[in-house]
């Protein structure tokens, strides 16, 4: 059977391979749900990580904020966003720091495109 | 028996929930967004649906990926939303009707739709901000709900076709269910958008369009499409179009556009809201 | 390529997890029973396979009535069972494949099997059993296994013909996998038993004999019963037959029963052992 | 469309009616899964029903400890079994309750269905 796995650039299909790589990330943020475990998160986020056992790599991404490498270390961007959200950042700061742009030039570039 | 008065479309963007929160309706950001619902509004007054069956997706809240269903169907007696991770208000409870969901649910699993059955089941913003921009006071009115959850977090996502055949399967069975109940069908969700990658902020105002366009006279048109061809068209998370062909192969008979609606940008994303009447 | 080496059945009730912690291979009452085995590990020995694909039915420890799904599928790198309420003891986890699980979960979605993916889940005796059955060293020799649930639980249950289809695009899953991988597929459960009601303790030896024949050469014989037929056969948990039937399904070449073994009563059950060989 | 839904003697099909009837019980059950649940549970049965919601007639089939009740009262047999399995009540044992037979007769007619 041969499906169509041709990368799209600029997107990272959340597959098996994504899964099996971040899910220790993910199941973490998915745990955000939650105000309590945000609030011991924000405490102590190396205890927290080390508890939902992360990986080197996911660490990192998390400590940086990094959203490209948090998604390069298996994150999906469902559950990045409850991450992202505990810090403030809405859909287009995310937008503007993967795109390397300011959180104006997203705005302008998305009011653009209904142009 | 039951009759199918109609399908609706939005998008459900977490950001529509906060606006409707602070009551933003008039900000000339959103004001070309709301003015869309109120001629859909009347339409809904006119025609006094008793049950929505919202198809939608869960972003995160009711299913993780230790559980991760392809298609999920509710049939609790009420359903609740709950804090997303950024705080979301919880707001009144949408109304259940368990046995027209278990009726759905039979027919559903005889046409081999093999479906998870929740008799317990938080719903999230894809599914309280179309019922919030549809019926501001869905508390009041009391109207029944049968949230239908379609995967579009874990690939491999069910094609096009599939959705669009869980549709015409869905509809078989609200006409065959024996109480005289009005039921409108929601598809959530999309048009173009993309949250994550370096393609972020991708809009294809061109296939949405052609979208808006063919899911009335021609949702075939779509059914050879891959998931892959659809997030190439519409970005990643406009994959959320399979929920929107999922609401159109349940409208059994003449389709008309009643009203619609497109914009572009709300929050990332291009909104589509149409109002489709279902004649029979 | 991977390689489909052969189906086995077994009953996987409670009763044999516990005479099988208490060595209870040689007690008149079991040693009809266990006495079908060694032959079948015999068996394996010389085909020794790298992957168990074992269909079951959960019972109520993985899955709950919030969340039922139709059909299910592990995903993650290993599997350990835990307290069913009777405090059965916790044994050594079981290897997974993620990767080949994956594999098979594109595939069956491509095929329009509505799967929910679980990248963790708790197995239960309907696995567990099965596994000490066939391999009482598995922990050492490090067979992976890929769980795979089908809902016996909560009607509607998948018909045969569904279950059987599965089995099949399964089948066809896993030899388009590019490893070198011999695969041997496992329905447990069955034969005829019912636990509720006042129709507890039926069984059915005729419809089992021919259940053990037909298994092998006709499969298809079932496959225009529906759940309700099989309950009046087999009993209320007898229904646990379509667990075989999506085994066999899997089977993709020429089957030949190499072994086999039929018992009553174990616990409430008609117990069925069979061995079958897949020859491309 | 139409369903056989003809009843089979001495059935009950656990299907959206019974599940419609019986989530408050079987949800009580299933979580007998856990220790320390099952002791809470034996330590004040009247407070644990109240905890999980159960209605009267599912509260008083829980007291009888009474299989056929707890059934009619929307009860799954795999969930009902785990309530039984607190009292060391094996399948035979809940075989033999629902037929009204000794254990004794229950095993010996599972026995017979051999012959
Ligand atoms: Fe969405
Ligand atoms: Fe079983």
């Amino acid at each position: 059977m041969t499906h169509n796995k041709e990368p799209i650039p600029g997107t990272v299909m959340f597959d098996g391979t994504q899964a099996m790589k971040g899910y220790a990330l993910n199941k973490m943020c998915y745990s955000f749900n939650n105000k309590q475990n945000r609030e011991e998160f924000l405490a102590d986020e190396e205890a927290y990580m080390d508890k939902y056992g992360l990986n080197d790599e996911q660490k990192q991404a998390v400590r940086d904020k990094v959203v490209l490498d948090l998604i390069a270390a298996g994150g999906n961007i469902y559950y990045l966003a409850k991450f992202a959200g505990m810090y403030g950042l809405n859909v287009q700061d995310v937008g503007a720091q993967q795109t390397g742009m300011s959180v104006e030039d997203f705005k302008e570039k998305l009011r653009r495109a209904g142009e | 028996m039951a009759r199918i008065v109609g399908g609706l479309t939005t998008s459900h963007i977490p950001a529509i929930g906060n606006a409707i929160a602070r009551k933003m309706f008039e900000d000339p950001y959103w004001k070309p967004f709301f003015d869309g619902y109120p001629p859909v509004r009347e339409w809904l007054d006119e025609v006094k649906p008793d049950v929505a069956v919202v198809i939608y997706n869960d972003h995160g809240l009711n299913f993780f990926l230790d559980k991760q269903p392809t298609f999920a169907i509710g049939a609790a007696p009420e359903y609740r939303n709950d804090d997303e991770g950024w705080g979301i208000p919880t707001i009144a409870p949408f109304k259940g009707d368990p046995a027209f969901s278990w009726h759905l649910i039979d027919n559903l699993v005889h046409d081999d739709f093999d479906l998870v059955t929740c008799q317990e089941m938080l719903v999230d913003h894809g599914f309280t901000v179309p019922m919030q921009l549809f019926w501001p006071n869905y508390a009041d009115i009391g109207i029944k709900t049968v949230p239908l959850v379609i995967n579009t977090v874990q690939h491999p996502l069910p094609s096009p076709r599939r959705c669009y055949n869980l549709g015409k399967s869905l509809g078989k069975a609200i006409e065959s269910y024996p109480e005289d109940l009005k039921v409108v069908i929601l598809g959530t969700g999309g048009l173009s958008h993309q949250l994550d990658g370096q393609r972020a902020g991708f809009i294809n105002k061109t296939f949405d369009r052609m979208c808006m366009e063919k899911i009335v006279d021609d949702p075939e048109h779509f059914l050879d499409m891959s998931i892959r061809d659809l997030v190439v068209e519409a970005g990643a998370q406009g994959a959320e179009f399979i929920l929107w062909l999922a609401m159109r192969g349940a409208l059994t008979g003449k389709v008309t556009a009643r009203h619609s609606n497109y914009h572009i940008p709300i929050s990332n994303t291009a909104s589509g809201l149409l109002c489709l009447e279902n004649a029979a």
